[in-house]
């Protein structure tokens, strides 16, 4: 009895983790990519969310079921081929659905295939761990990296073009910074995310 | 032959694959502590980059086009990214066990290296000819380590500066990198093609 | 010589693998790609040529032009797409043409990655609007200030590049299309 | 239908000839390696802490098969692992335990210690030592973490200026010393039958009257301490030492500690086995 309690303890661990204390993108740095060239506007931050939690939530899976198979020489040629057609599915599955999120998206969606935190997490855990903890693993780090591409996406959409989701939330006579939705905006939006983020963990330590 | 300059200066300076079109982040802010891990670094990243898209090039033009593949694109891009990236992993572990420990966990991390199948992407919607493509992918890799070494000689300067908690490590990068990308912005009028 | 061996098979049936899983997805969602493209031209030509009722496909090489019929079948223009390289990446554009090829009805650019807040702006209304009944004959120019004569646009400040690149891909289009049907 | 066999051919065709490249350089690029150093790192967590007081789980491993033996064991892997890489390396291993635990020979905090100017120099405590006024103390601890930044296991904090040192997960390294310009850091062995042990927070070797001058918590070498019979304590130029291996039992040790009138004796205890 008690180790089941304790695993299932270990699984709550494993999935907060992603969503707050090892969060993909604000304190492991990866999967700064598409974080940094999607979020022009919070919808494209969600639907980029959504299509890295499907791609990492299924590779994960396979990932951890033929781990034992894969020689070491060629562990990352496979693992990038099994992440690659996930996201052709995801690609065509937008194409053929959501023809607009997928302009909106552009060129930035195939860009997941490399996206650190997929391989990232599958070089590090999924090919270490069993396979119900790697897809906890993979849920929180797919979630931790929405909400985290949303609130980027936000605060960039806010001050680049004065709404948020659409919708017009600044008064008329503001001008938009351009810079915001520039590469440059979307650099020093993130590090100073990354530098809150290192002060709220600051405070919870001491 | 005056294109193919063209386009080397383009996307050294003005369309610089990191700063403007944000690929390739995760090893810039990884590899650039130190400058000598920056360059080997840089190096590698160029070497595979240009025969990445060179390879690409033709089997993008000689088997997806003609038999009507284009959804595999990203699938054998990707292949043929990850194989060159496990035999660079083998010459450099060969060879230079040094420059291997330095890399250490960023070598697999180039197949990860968004800038190089970006640049394959790019080169296939911007429909270059092979010359143009193998100097597009070799541009780009010059390109990704000039940024790697400015950014390697700033963080070595910034490690003596007295950087408030928040703001050490990566935070601070990333608003130097942001201030970078202000920078090469200027070069943005150089090209009017 | 066993190690060697498994690297082969792995990485072979793997590819093998993914390769059918693909195609198979692919082959079902085809021809909803396909429908969808071809639903966004619609919408696109209903838009820029209300009058226009019934669409007919030329094949012209390898381009695809839709001719325009209103109710009394008599032709009310064309409706092409034209593309090319813009600033950072490809622009394509959806362009209706009067019959006598002299007078554009209107263009919508149907996919562009320019850089946003700058060349992105070729997608607003604003710029598109300009495009409206303007004569083509000899070719569209681009102007900084103020317009001139109608066969003139405005260029957006600060993304005089994509402006141009519009004109440009337009100008070439028309072009190929007067030798074609003319000829 | 068609696109199927064309993707497999052309899929299949790529993988193949990619795999046969592969597989070809894998074995002319051989790296002759002990095949014990990759079992070694599959069961390590692989987290490059360095709590093994070695850069990393790769050199770790390369250490270990070389030595044939574990010397420092692996920290956050736990017991377990490390039974694991003793069973995979074919040799038995004594339970990992530490030998000794660090601590500091400076225990005033930012109120205890006399500070007469400011000091606005690179906040290390290499810089704060060259340049000196940091604090008026000249033996004392500056409080800028050198410490804290290079304690592989992360068990040393610093807060207010006093170095707290978490002693469970002390693994004795000893990295702590030399970056330490005061040289406050002393590791304290541990002995099989104790588990509450004592050390002198202080390190000034000024008269009682001078360190009054700077410090209200330093050793003013009063030399109560030393009074008790069979006490371990001893007074060496106006500092007090123990003799750890003159202790029998805590007894001499806890009295001198209340006896002390700054208070400058401290004492922890350990739990873990």
């Amino acid at each position: 009895m008690a180790e089941i309690i304790e695993s299932k303890i270990k699984m709550k661990k494993e999935f907060i983790k992603g969503l707050w204390k090892e969060h993909p993108i604000l304190r492991q740095l990866l999967g700064m990519c598409p974080a940094l060239a999607v979020t022009t506007s919070a919808i494209n931050g969600i639907s980029m969310g959504l299509a890295v939690i499907f791609v990492l939530f299924f590779s994960s899976l396979v990932v951890s079921l033929i781990k034992k198979v894969i020689p070491p020489q060629v562990r990352i040629a496979v693992y990038t081929v099994i992440i690659a057609t996930f996201v052709t599915v995801v690609d065509i599955f937008f194409k053929a659905n959501f023809p607009q999120i997928s302009r909106a998206l552009g060129p930035y969606l195939p860009l997941i295939v490399v996206n650190c935190i997929i391989l990232g997490r599958c070089e590090a855990f999924a090919s270490k761990n069993s396979v119900l903890v790697s897809l906890l693993d993979a849920l929180g780090m797919g979630l931790g990296f929405m909400w985290g591409l949303f609130l980027l996406g936000s605060i960039r959409e806010i001050l680049g073009f004065g709404s948020l989701l659409g919708v017009k939330m600044m008064p008329p006579e503001y001008n938009p910074l351009i810079i915001m939705i520039l590469p440059a905006g979307a650099f020093l939006v993130l590090g100073f995310l990354v530098a809150v983020m290192n002060r709220l963990e600051l405070r919870i330590k001491d | 032959m005056k294109n193919l300059i063209l386009i080397f200066i383009s996307t050294v300076l003005v369309n610089n694959l990191v700063l403007t079109y944000f690929l390739g982040i995760c090893p810039f802010l990884g590899v650039s502590g130190k400058l000598e891990s920056a360059f080997g670094m840089g190096m590698a990243v160029t070497f595979v980059m240009t025969l990445a898209t060179s390879i690409s090039w033709l089997i993008y033009h000689f088997l997806l086009e003609r038999f009507g593949l284009l959804f595999l694109e990203y699938v054998i891009f990707i292949l043929v990214i990850a194989s060159l990236v496990q035999i660079v992993e083998m010459f450099i572990r060969k060879f230079s066990p040094s420059l291997y420990q330095s890399l250490g966990i960023y070598l697999p991390l180039i197949t990860t290296n968004c800038a190089i199948l970006g640049a394959a992407l790019f080169m296939v919607t911007r429909n270059y000819d092979f010359l143009e493509s193998v100097v597009f992918g070799f541009s780009g890799g010059i390109g990704f380590s000039l940024v790697l070494l400015i950014m390697a000689g700033i963080r070595e300067e910034v490690n003596y500066a007295d950087i408030p908690y928040a703001f050490r490590g990566a935070a601070l990068t990333l608003i130097i990198a942001g201030l970078l990308a202000l920078v090469f912005m200027g070069f943005s009028g150089l090209i009017s093609s | 010589m066993k190690e060697a061996f498994k690297i082969i098979v792995v990485l072979t049936v793997i590819c093998l693998i993914c390769a059918f899983f693909l195609s198979f997805v692919f082959s079902v969602a085809k021809e909803k790609i396909e429908m969808n493209a071809k639903r966004a031209i619609e919408e696109g030509i209903s838009k820029l040529a209300p009058c226009a009722k019934r669409v007919e496909e030329i094949k012209l090489k390898d381009e695809v032009v839709y001719k325009l019929f209103d109710e009394q079948d008599n032709s009310v223009g064309y409706a092409f797409l034209a593309q090319g390289q813009g600033y950072q990446g490809k622009i394509k554009i959806l362009a209706v043409v009067d019959s006598s090829l002299e007078k554009l009805e209107g263009i919508e650019v149907v996919e562009s990655v320019e850089t946003p807040g700058l060349g992105a702006r070729i997608t607003e209304a604003l710029f598109m609007e300009q495009f409206k009944k303007l004569t083509v004959i000899p070719k569209i120019e681009y102007v900084k200030e103020e317009v001139e004569k109608d066969n003139q646009i405005m260029a957006i400040t600060g993304a005089t590049v994509t402006s141009k690149a519009v004109v440009n891909i337009l100008n070439k289009r028309i072009e190929e299309l007067r030798e074609e049907l003319k000829g | 239908m068609k696109e199927v066999q064309a993707s497999l051919l052309v899929l299949g065709l790529t993988g193949f000839s990619f795999s046969l490249l592969l597989a070809f350089l894998s074995k002319k690029l051989k790296v002759k390696e002990d095949a014990r150093i990759e079992k070694i790192l599959s069961i390590l967590p692989g987290l490059n802490c360095g709590a093994c007081g070695v850069s990393g789980c790769r050199v770790f491993a390369q250490a270990v098969v070389k030595e044939g033996k574990i010397f420092s064991g692996c920290l956050p892997a736990g017991e377990g692992m490390n039974k694991e890489i003793a069973k995979a390396l074919g040799i038995e291993t004594s339970v990992v335990k530490r030998k000794s635990v660090a601590v500091c020979r400076c225990g005033a905090d930012d109120k205890e210690k006399k500070v007469s100017c400011l000091y606005q120099g690179p906040k290390t405590c290499k810089a704060a030592d060259l340049i000196g006024g940091a604090i008026d103390c000249l033996y004392g601890c500056f409080g800028f973490g050198d410490c804290e930044a290079v304690c592989p296991p992360g068990a040393i904090t610093v807060a207010k200026g006093k170095v707290y040192v978490d002693i469970e997960k002390c693994i004795g390294c000893g990295k702590c010393l030399p970056a330490c310009p005061s040289n406050l850091f002393e590791l304290l062995p541990l002995a099989e039958n104790l588990d509450t042990y004592y050390y002198i927070a202080c390190n000034n070797r000024e008269k009682g009257v001078n360190v009054k001058k700077v410090c209200s918590r330093g050793c003013i070498a009063c030399g109560i301490c030393t009074k008790g019979e069979n006490s371990p304590f001893y007074l060496k130029d106006n500092l007090a030492f123990i003799e750890y291996k003159k202790i029998v039992e805590n007894e001499p040790l806890e009295e001198a500690k209340n006896k002390c009138p700054t208070k400058c004796i401290m004492k922890f205890t350990v739990h873990s086995s």
